[in-house]
Order: C-alpha cells, then sequence, then structure tokens
C-alpha cells in the first residue's frame, strides 16, 4: 500500500440477536480509492477485517434491490452510493429504518413480500387471448402508462423513508402500491376492481400522508407517492360513487 | 430438523426456476412445489440481463436463420436437433411472458420491437429498453404468485441433494435467517441454480453466482459438460467488471482503440461502415472480440487506466435522447459509476468474465444422467450455446427450457411413488452434520477472503482470453493447493441467525469444484474453439480429435475425471466461422452450394 | 430451536432526525394558522349576526398590534402551504400528457402557484371594485 | 398468503374535505388573511370602510356570500382538523378515537356555528 493510501471510517450498527440485547455502533478503518462504493467498504470489513458482519448485496449495479442500507441516515443502496462523497469525515452505516433488524444490516422484510403477493401482482386479462394469437398490441403510450411503475426493484429504500410505514407497519406502503398501480393502469389489464378493495381498506393509501420522501430517496425514479395519492382519488371516487352503480363501486 | 414434503423442488428462483415452478403448476395443479432459493427470487442475477432474448420476429427472419447463427456461434459444438427444439420455441415463449405482463418494448403501431444483437443475422432480439432480465424476472416472479402450489423458501441455502435407490428424492437446505436446516422431500429435482462466472477475478456477475447446483449435481456424480467454455464479454466497467451490454452496440455504438481506430477491421470483422451491419464489426460475436481485445492489448494499441488496459466504447453519435431512450440503465451507470457521460465522451471498456457455457450435463429433455434429476438455464447444459454463446440467446432458454424441465420434472414426480422419510430423514442428518462440522470446527487457519481470492486471480490467469498448457497447468495446481488448503479454514463466526460467513464459506466450496472442472476440461481440449483459444501450438479448431463435448467428471479427494461424449450434427455441417464481408461471401457460396 | 430475535427500533423523535421530515412537519404546522385563522373568521361571523356593535367591537379588536403581529406570522405561514401546497402537486396528480410529452413537475408547480397568485390578484380586485 | 378481512376506511370523507380546504387555502388563505388582518385593520391598501357592517352584512345576506364564507370557514377547519390529528400521531400522540373525536368534532362544531350564524344573519 502506498503512502498515500486514503483511510476512511465506517461506522456500523452492530445487532447479534444471540448476544447483544439492542444494537450498538462500531467503527472501522477501510482504505479507499475514489471508485469504491459504501458497499465495498462494507465488503472490505467483511473480508479483512471483522467476517462476523453480515448484509446482503448480489449485483453491484443497482438493480437487484438487496443492498439497502441508511448511509448518514438517509436510506440508500450502498452499491450506488460512493465513499468519496464522504471522505474525509466519518460515513455512519446502518439497516435500513423501520423495518425489524435480523442482524448487523440484515433487515426482515417479509412483512413487504406478504404486501406483494396481496396486491395480484399479475396480469388480471381484460380479454384472453391465446398464444397463436400473437402479442396483445400495446402503443408505447399505453407503456409509458405503466412503465414507470414496473421499474421497482423491491429495495424498500421508500418504506426506510416512509414516516406512516413507521408508525403502522400495516400501512401497504409505497413500493406495493406502485406495483398495485402498475396493474391497473396496463391496458391488458382488466382486474383493478379487484384491487381497489385493498387500496380501499384501514391499510390502504390514505395512512399516506403525503410525505413525499418515498419518491425523493427511489433509486429507480418510480415516484411511488404519485401512486399511492393517485390512488386516494380512486379510492375516493369508488368510495362515493358506489351507490350510484348498481354493483357497488367503480369498475 | 423440519421436513417439508414437495413433489417437485425446484432449487433456484432465477429466471429458470421460476419458470419451470410455473410450468409445474400449470401442468398439475395437485402438485406440490418447493421453489428454494438462496436469495429472494427476484435478487437473482437474471435481474442483471440487460440487452435482450432472441426469439424469430420479423417476416425476413427465419428459424433456419437462427438455428444457423447459433450453431455457427458455437463453433459447432451445438447439440442440432436441440438448438432446432430451441429456435422453434423461443418466441411463442416471449409471447408467453407478454401475456404475462412482460413491459416489452414497442414499436408505434403497438408490437413488439426487436434490436440487433451481436452473431445475429436479422434483428430478433426482443427488449424491455435495457433492463430486460429486471423486467423477465420480475413478470416470472410475481406471475408465480398467482399459483397457490408454488410454496416458496426464500432465502434457503441448498447445501446437498438427498438420492437414494438410485434417484434423488429431495434436498437439505439452511434457512439463512435461523440458521436451521430442512429436509425438502420430493419425487423429482430441477436445478436452476444458474452460473458461476465468480469463480473468475474480474466479471459481470452478482455475488450469488457461485455455481452451487453445477457442484450439488457434480459430487453426486453426474459430468458437467463443456466447462472449459467460459465467455468474456468485451465491454465492461473496468475494476468492477460491471457489464455494458452488447445493445450498446446494437444501436450502433463503436469500439475504437487509443487512437480513435475502429480495431475490429484489423480482425476480420470488417468492413467499418458508419452503421455496423449485422455479423459485422461491432455486431460480431463476443469471443472474437474479446479476442481482438487481447491482441490490440499486446500491440499497444490499448489505453492505460486505473485497472488495468481499457479501449473505448462510443456512443457520442447516437446522441443524447436515443440514448436516454434505448439505454437509459447504461447511462446512469456511466455517470454514476464512472463519472463519464456517454453522450459526451467515450466510456473506457475492458472484457471480463461473462458465462459459463458449459454445466450439468442434460439431455435435450433436461434430464441429467441421474434419474429425477434436471436442470435448466446457466447451471444446465442442454447443449445450445457450443463453444461461444450467442447475446441474447441465453435469456430465451431460461424460458424454453425452464419450462421443458417443468413439465419433465412434473411427469417423473407422478411416475413414481414418494420415498421412505424415515430414511430420507437420516441421510438430511447426516448432511446436517457435515455442514454444522465446518462452522463449529476450531484451530483453522486460512481466512475465505484469501482462499477466495487466490481463486479467482488463478482462473483469471490460466483460463483467460488466450490459453497455455503452462499457465493452466499452473491453475491446475494452484486449485489442487486451494482445496487442500480449504480443510484449515478458519470461520469466525459460529453463531445460527444470519451466519453468513458460513455461507461463502460453503460457497467458496462449490466453487473450488467447478474451477477444476473448468481448468482440468481446459487443459485437456488440445485445439481453440469458441471461447477456448490456446496459442501454445493449438491455435486451429481440430473437428478431427475434439468436435466432442468434454465430460468432467467429480473424483473424491482429486482432480477430476475428464472424457469426451459425441456432438450431434443433423443439419449443419461444421465450417469455417467466418464474420463481416467475409462471412457474408461464405454464406453466399453455401447457398450456392446447397443450390446446385 | 430458533434464535431469531428481530429487534424494533423505537420511531421516537423521528421528524427531528432528518431535513425532509422537519421540513414536513412545518409545512404541516401550518395547520394550526390556517385553525386559527378560520376560528377568527367564525368569531367574526357569530359577531356579525349579533349586530353592528357587536361586529365593530370585532373589528377594532383586530387592530389590536398583537391580533396584527398573528395575522404578519399567519400571512407568512399560509403562504408558505399555498407554495408547499403546489410542490407536492405534481406528486399527487395523474400524469399531464400535453402533445406527446409529460408535463415536468416545475411546470405543474409553477402553473399552481400562477393560479394562486391569478385567484389572489382577483379576490383583491374584486373586494376593491365592491366597495370604491 | 396470510388470509386477511379488509375493512373498508372512511377516511374519504375526511380526506376530501382536506383536500379541499386545503386548495382552498392555498388560493385565497394568504390574500384573506392580508385583507382582513393586515389591510384593513391598518387601514393600507384598501379603503378603510371595507369591512364596514353595512358591507358586510350585504355580503352575509347575499347568497354567493354566504356561500364563500360558509365554504372559507368550515372548509380551512377541515383542513387544519385533518392535519393536526395526523401531526398528533405523527409526533407519538396516538390518542386514538380521542384525537380524532377531538380534532374533527370541534371542526364540525365550527362548521355548525357558521351554518347558524348565517342563518341567523338572514336573506
Ligand atoms: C450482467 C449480465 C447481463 C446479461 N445479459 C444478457 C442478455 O442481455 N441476454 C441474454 O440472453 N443473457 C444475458 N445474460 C445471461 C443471463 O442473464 C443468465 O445466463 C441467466 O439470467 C441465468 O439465469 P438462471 O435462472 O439460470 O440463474 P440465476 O438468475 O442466476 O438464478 C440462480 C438462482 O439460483 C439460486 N441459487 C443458487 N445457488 C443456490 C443454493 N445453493 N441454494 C439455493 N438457491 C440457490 C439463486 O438464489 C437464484 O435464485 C447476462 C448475464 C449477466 C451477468
Ligand atoms: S419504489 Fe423505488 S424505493 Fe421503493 S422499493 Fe421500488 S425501487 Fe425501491
Ligand atoms: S413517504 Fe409515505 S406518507 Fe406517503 S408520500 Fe410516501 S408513502
Ligand atoms: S447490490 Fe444489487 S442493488 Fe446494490
Amino acid at each position: 500500500m502506498s503512502e498515500k493510501q486514503k483511510i476512511i471510517e465506517i461506522e456500523v450498527l452492530r445487532y447479534h440477536p444471540e448476544k447483544d440485547k439492542e444494537p450498538h455502533k462500531q467503527v472501522f478503518e477501510v482504505p479507499f480509492t475514489d471508485d469504491m462504493s459504501v458497499l465495498q467498504g462494507v465488503q472490505y470489513i467483511k473480508d479483512y477485517l471483522d467476517g462476523s458482519l453480515s448484509f446482503r448485496w448480489s449485483c453491484r449495479m443497482a438493480i437487484c434491490g438487496s443492498c439497502g442500507m441508511m448511509i448518514n441516515g438517509e436510506p440508500s443502496l450502498s452499491c450506488q452510493t460512493f465513499l468519496r462523497d464522504y471522505y474525509p469525515a466519518r460515513v455512519r452505516v446502518e439497516a435500513l429504518s423501520h423495518f425489524p433488524i435480523e442482524r448487523d444490516l440484515v433487515i426482515n422484510m417479509e412483512g413487504f413480500i406478504e404486501k406483494l403477493e396481496s396486491i395480484q401482482p399479475y396480469i388480471i386479462p381484460r380479454e384472453t387471448r391465446t398464444l397463436a394469437q400473437g402479442e396483445y398490441l400495446q402503443t408505447p403510450e399505453q407503456l409509458d402508462a405503466y412503465e414507470q411503475f414496473s421499474s421497482c426493484i423491491n429495495c424498500l429504500l421508500c418504506y426506510a423513508a416512509c414516516p406512516q410505514f413507521g408508525l403502522n407497519s400495516n400501512f401497504i406502503g409505497p413500493a406495493a402500491t406502485a406495483l398495485l398501480h402498475r396493474y391497473n393502469v396496463d391496458s391488458r389489464d382488466g382486474g383493478k376492481s379487484q384491487r381497489m378493495e385493498l387500496i380501499n381498506s384501514e391499510e390502504g393509501v390514505f395512512n399516506c400522508t403525503a410525505v413525499g420522501y418515498c419518491s425523493e430517496v427511489c433509486p429507480k425514479h418510480v415516484d411511488p407517492a404519485n401512486a399511492v395519492n393517485q390512488n386516494k382519488t380512486n379510492s375516493a371516487a369508488d368510495y362515493f360513487l358506489r351507490f350510484l352503480t348498481p354493483k357497488g363501486g367503480a369498475k | 430438523m423440519e421436513t417439508y414434503k414437495a413433489d417437485v423442488v425446484i432449487v433456484g428462483g432465477g429466471g429458470a426456476g421460476l419458470r419451470a415452478a410455473i410450468a409445474v403448476a400449470e401442468s398439475d395443479p395437485a402438485l406440490r412445489i418447493a421453489l428454494v432459493s438462496k436469495v429472494y427470487p427476484m435478487r437473482s442475477h437474471t435481474v442483471a440481463a440487460e440487452g435482450g432474448s432472441a426469439g424469430v420476429k420479423q417476416a425476413t427472419d427465419s428459424l433456419e436463420y437462427h438455428f444457423n447463427d447459433t450453431v455457427h456461434g458455437g463453433d459447432w459444438l451445438c447439440e442440432q436437433d436441440v438448438v432446432e427444439y430451441f429456435v422453434a420455441h423461443c418466441t411463442e415463449e416471449l409471447t408467453q411472458l407478454e401475456h404475462w405482463g412482460c413491459p416489452w418494448s414497442r414499436t408505434p403501431d403497438g408490437h413488439v420491437n426487436v434490436r440487433a444483437f451481436g452473431g445475429m443475422k436479422i434483428e430478433r432480439t426482443w427488449f424491455a429498453a435495457d433492463k430486460t432480465g429486471f423486467h423477465m424476472l420480475h413478470t416470472l416472479f410475481q406471475t408465480s404468485i398467482k399459483y397457490p402450489s408454488i410454496k416458496r423458501f426464500d432465502e434457503h441455502f441448498c447445501v446437498d441433494l438427498v438420492v437414494e435407490d438410485g434417484r434423488v428424492q429431495g434436498v437439505v437446505a439452511i434457512e439463512i435467517a435461523s440458521g436451521e436446516l430442512t429436509l425438502v422431500e420430493a419425487r423429482s429435482v430441477v436445478i436452476a441454480t444458474g452460473g458461476a462466472g465468480r469463480v473468475f477475478r474480474e466479471n459481470t456477475n452478482g455475488g450469488v453466482v457461485t455455481g452451487d447446483g453445477m457442484a450439488l449435481a457434480y459430487r453426486h456424480g453426474v459430468p458437467l459438460r463443456d466447462m472449459e467454455f467460459v465467455q468474456y464479454h468485451p465491454t465492461c466497467m473496468p475494476g468492477t467488471g460491471l457489464l455494458f451490454t452488447e445493445a450498446c452496440r446494437g444501436e450502433g455504438g463503436f469500439l475504437v482503440n487509443k487512437d480513435g481506430y475502429r480495431y475490429l477491421q484489423d480482425y476480420g470483422l470488417g468492413p467499418a461502415e458508419p452503421t455496423p451491419r449485422n455479423k459485422a464489426m461491432e455486431l460480431g460475436p463476443r469471443d472474437r472480440l474479446s479476442q481482438a481485445f487481447w491482441y490490440e492489448q499486446q500491440k499497444g494499441r490499448t489505453i492505460e487506466g486505473l485497472h488495468g488496459s481499457v479501449v473505448h466504447l462510443d456512443l457520442r453519435h447516437l446522441g443524447e435522447a436515443k440514448l436516454r431512450e434505448r439505454l437509459p440503465q447504461i447511462y446512469e451507470l456511466a455517470e454514476q459509476f464512472m463519472g463519464v457521460d456517454p453522450a459526451h465522451a467515450p466510456i473506457p471498456v475492458r472484457p471480463a468474465v461473462h458465462y459459463t457455457m458449459g454445466g450439468i450435463l442434460v439431455d435435450g429433455r433436461c434430464a441429467a444422467p441421474l434419474a429425477g434429476l434436471y436442470a435448466a438455464g446457466e447451471c444446465s447444459s442442454v447443449g445450445i450455446h457450443g463453444a461461444n454463446r450467442l447475446g441474447s440467446n441465453s435469456l430465451s432458454e431460461l424460458l424454453v427450457f425452464g419450462k421443458v424441465a417443468g413439465v419433465e420434472a412434473a411427469r417423473f414426480a407422478k411416475s413414481v411413488a414418494p420415498g421412505n422419510s424415515a430414511s430420507l430423514l437420516k441421510q438430511a442428518q447426516a448432511v446436517e452434520q457435515r455442514v454444522l462440522g465446518l462452522k463449529t470446527k476450531t484451530g483453522g487457519s486460512e481466512r475465505i477472503a484469501t482462499l477466495r481470492k487466490e481463486m479467482a486471480q488463478t482462473m483469471e490467469d490460466g483460463c483467460g482470453i488466450y490459453r497455455l498448457a503452462k499457465t493452466m497447468q499452473q491453475t491446475c495446481d494452484k486449485l489442487d493447493e486451494l482445496k487442500a488448503r480449504f480443510r484449515n479454514v478458519n470461520l469466525e463466526d459460529k453463531s445460527s441467525v444470519w451466519n453468513t460467513e458460513w455461507l461463502l464459506a460453503i460457497e467458496l466450496e462449490y466453487q473450488l469444484d467447478v474451477a477444476q472442472a473448468m481448468a482440468y476440461s481446459a487443459i485437456n481440449r488440445r485445439e481453440s474453439r469458441g471461447a477456448h483459444q490456446r496459442l501454445d501450438g493449438f491455435e486451429a479448431r481440430d473437428d478431427v480429435n475434439f468436435l466432442q463435448h468434454s465430460q468432467a467428471h467429480y473424483v473424491a479427494g482429486g482432480p477430476p475425471r475428464i472424457d469426451y461424449g459425441p456432438v450431434k450434427i443433423t443439419k449443419s455441417q461444421p465450417g469455417t466461422r467466418a464474420y463481416g464481408a467475409a462471412g457474408e461471401k461464405a454464406e453466399q457460396e453455401e447457398r450456392k452450394a446447397s443450390n446446385v | 430451536m430458533n434464535k431469531r430475535r428481530p429487534y424494533v427500533r423505537p420511531m421516537d423523535g423521528w421528524w427531528r432526525k432528518n431535513p425532509f421530515f422537519v421540513e414536513y412537519m412545518v409545512h404541516e404546522g401550518t395547520a394550526l394558522f390556517v385553525a386559527a385563522y378560520a376560528a377568527i373568521l367564525l368569531t367574526g361571523l357569530v359577531r356579525l349576526s349579533q349586530g353592528e356593535a357587536a361586529w365593530n367591537a370585532w373589528l377594532s379588536a383586530l387592530k389590536n398590534p398583537w391580533y396584527v403581529g398573528f395575522h404578519l406570522l399567519a400571512l407568512a405561514a399560509i403562504a408558505y402551504h399555498t407554495y408547499t401546497w403546489f410542490k407536492i402537486m405534481p406528486r399527487t396528480m395523474p400524469p399531464v400528457v400535453v402533445g406527446g410529452q409529460r408535463l415536468p413537475a416545475w411546470a405543474i408547480t409553477g402553473s399552481g402557484l400562477a393560479v394562486a397568485a391569478a385567484a389572489s390578484a382577483a379576490l383583491l380586485g374584486l373586494v376593491w371594485g365592491l366597495v370604491r | 398468503m396470510k388470509q386477511r378481512t379488509l375493512k373498508r376506511s372512511n377516511a374519504p370523507i375526511f380526506w376530501a374535505l382536506f383536500g379541499a380546504g386545503g386548495m382552498l387555502s392555498a388560493l385565497f388563505g394568504p390574500m384573506l388573511v392580508f385583507i382582513t388582518g393586515i389591510a384593513v385593520p391598518l387601514a393600507v391598501v384598501l379603503p378603510a370602510d371595507t369591512m364596514s357592517y353595512p358591507h358586510m352584512l350585504a355580503f352575509a345576506q347575499n347568497i354567493i356570500g354566504k356561500g364563500f364564507i360558509f365554504a372559507i370557514i368550515a372548509l380551512f377547519l377541515w383542513h387544519a382538523a385533518h392535519r393536526i390529528f395526523h401531526s398528533l400521531h405523527d409526533i407519538g400522540i396516538h390518542a386514538g378515537t380521542g384525537a380524532k373525536l377531538l380534532c374533527y368534532g370541534l371542526a364540525m362544531l365550527g362548521t355548525l356555528i357558521a351554518a347558524y350564524a348565517l342563518l341567523a344573519i338572514g336573506f
């Protein structure tokens, strides 16, 4: 290592369920180069300083969604956040807020998975079509209507950003709503009325107070706040108009 | 230990595993499916695929063209009957994915759009911007939620297969969150655990791509086929190896050396036209492009960067608007990770390991030579890639053969009786003792990270773009040494909950086995073909001796035994693999000859 | 035996821990001024219904420097409410497509603020016109 | 998947009132405060008799004027009540039903008083 080798301090929130009563901080000194991500810093710690540090990661290119952490208090993908932006100050790394910590930087995300399963995240065809008939036609404009919401990588940064989810973990939350909305506005889908029940429920969109931080931190420009808030309008329409339509509820 | 009784267990929640699970569910809703994956399915590395997935779409295209491109691209080491089945089913499967909601990019009139890809004669690559794998994986995962018979074991790490009465009857997996083991009984098993690129140093693969399933089957006597063929992708980020998709070139990007010269024209890929025609220049196949880089480096015509030599991927002439529309992720990658704005500066790139052509030996119906065992996806060698895979064929492979594996595994499961639970459990308990032993043993002195780094370095040194007997031998020796040293490994972490150090150790053991299969297969192939190129007197293809598949067999405590199996040739006799103008000429002659 | 013991962190004081949340609490806090102002108007309305003397007493109470001071603060707070209301508007609306292009967020916020300015001017003009 | 029973939320009523009040206060709030709280008391910009009894009585007796006054007072109250209720929850005061009754109850009370006063003023 050359004498010019730069060292950065990384403070990690550690929690070991088999030993610790509650989380505590630990500081590591990590040699770094300007192109190193925070994830690479944390990997260095695991490889050379403390093999017991646990965290999730895989793709290193901001697409698999596993490496979300609180970095200096902001929900971020650690693989696309760079140490150079903090040096020479210390950088603080913690597990994503608002989720139970399983261990160190690993959160429990089973609740999110259940939410994802509950939104019926698949096409409920508006009209059936056989494979022999080929693809459904969908213009670039129709694609554009939902494409943004389909870009969610399930990284959960938006949940770590949303205080309303923190206060009430039953809230369906930003990403699941964005994905629900993605199917509702897909020109091939006809399942909106089935999905509205969840939107309308007490776990639904009205838990949101339009904080908007969810969209601010989203690394994929999904704008989940938009999906949530558009669905307040949809839900209100459903609420007031259900008395007008014979079958009860918007179609 | 807990036991779960399934009918079919699928190991791997990537594109191939999910497609297989859906196929089982659709073929018989009464079958109980266990989908075991060490990461949540949407984290699987299929998510990282950028460019697209091949399937004949245009009226001017034909199955025959796709067949020829694939077989020529694979340097004739393909199972031609399987390739025929493959090309005939790609489009149907891609359409199926469209019906399930995949946001394919569209033409203005609403049809699915296709783009050009390396080594493909006609545009036939379906794409969803430059996030094709991401969209395919999430579509499959979300669709799989529709089927109640699929029971997922997310974040369960498979540590062994359970084999009894000559057939596979289940798997043993660690629940990562608790460190507890589970036996999943099943009447058939599908392995879909992806590739093994991370045995190399610089690679495009995610951390989970460690060849686990290959090693599992291999240790139970199933040969690994064609493991010496490892694809280098020519345009990757120096240092990290992150990929700049081939679609960059499909959309018209140039590769230039330090003089700004499009050097590919010097390597039989010309002529250098302003928009590369299909199968020429930048749209040549990956093995050729990576080899050309190597020569440029030898000639001193590359640029020296912080992380080794680079050439430039120049996208500037495409303009910001088109780049943002067609290659948005690439744009962000270059900006965020490298500080390069591709609309205004060329991107420094170099080759990195990308894909394992070889894998678990299976027949055209995805069946391995162990009753009840099936494999699909990158971990398998069903025979369509030969010595070099064409870009965009593997995503289609996940769908076509994921489905075949599911259907066949379902059929097999119904044809046999459930096993003897008591004796399966006994086996599983032995497995438990073994894997817990790795964690709890004391007194070791080797660090996992050190062994892993040495393995990756030696693989790069010996099994890189060009290979020599001497360095390959060094690699083989080094791997033997590393396997010996692994026995002395030390784990700092003895705990149960989320003990990732333990998992890394198990993965490293898998990787060492797979790496050995690669290195020994490579040194034994004394010819040059596709991705396997030698510079030590075996520069030419040798169809007399080596138009054969290599097969690496596991030998406990020693290096693998390598033997060979026949290649199925149906319609396409081995010929010269030519690209660019030479390729077009060769094709014309071929056509003339067949017309006579 | 399962050794998992997920740790749930408390939420205490969350709104102090991130500048974004502080801003959120401030703009939510404008509601206090809206409420107080509505209460003042309501009192005025009741006084109006009680006859001229009552009304005039209310009117002159408004001249109290404390009241004027409060109204200055309320003006600032409610103006800030106006700003933040339109700032989050692009996040709450369906996309607006004009000529095949999505309207960018700043354009929506900008139009909202312009409409508010126009409404204010109209209100002032109307009052001016009615009483002159 | 866990089987749950979903209960329809009544939030749309309050949310709609909140939204309407928020929009109204964003559009007219600052200018109203300026007129009634600053310009008139200090007699700047507007004539001193702008809010004289005859003027205001006439305004409050006019059907459009009545509607305007009612909408401003009632919706401002509902808007504020909704936000304050949520902020109490935000800072950890989970008074639950009590807080809800208090916030929305006051808004309801204000609404009724406004309606009563406007009726008392007559047409
Ligand atoms: C960066 C990149 C870009 C690519 N772009 C393209 C492209 O444009 N076109 C194309 O055709 N191909 C492309 N490829 C290749 C293609 O994406 C892969 O070959 C393919 O996605 C592999 O899919 P799979 O389902 O076989 O495996 P994966 O998606 O890797 O899934 C493997 C699964 O197995 C599970 N698993 C592994 N080990 C275990 C274990 N021990 N226990 C339990 N579960 C386990 C994992 O959790 C995971 O779910 C690209 C590859 C890369 C790396
Ligand atoms: S909406 Fe954005 S922040 Fe939330 S999970 Fe999806 S990608 Fe992540
Ligand atoms: S942060 Fe939460 S409160 Fe709403 S706008 Fe986003 S979901
Ligand atoms: S490692 Fe995949 S998103 Fe960061």
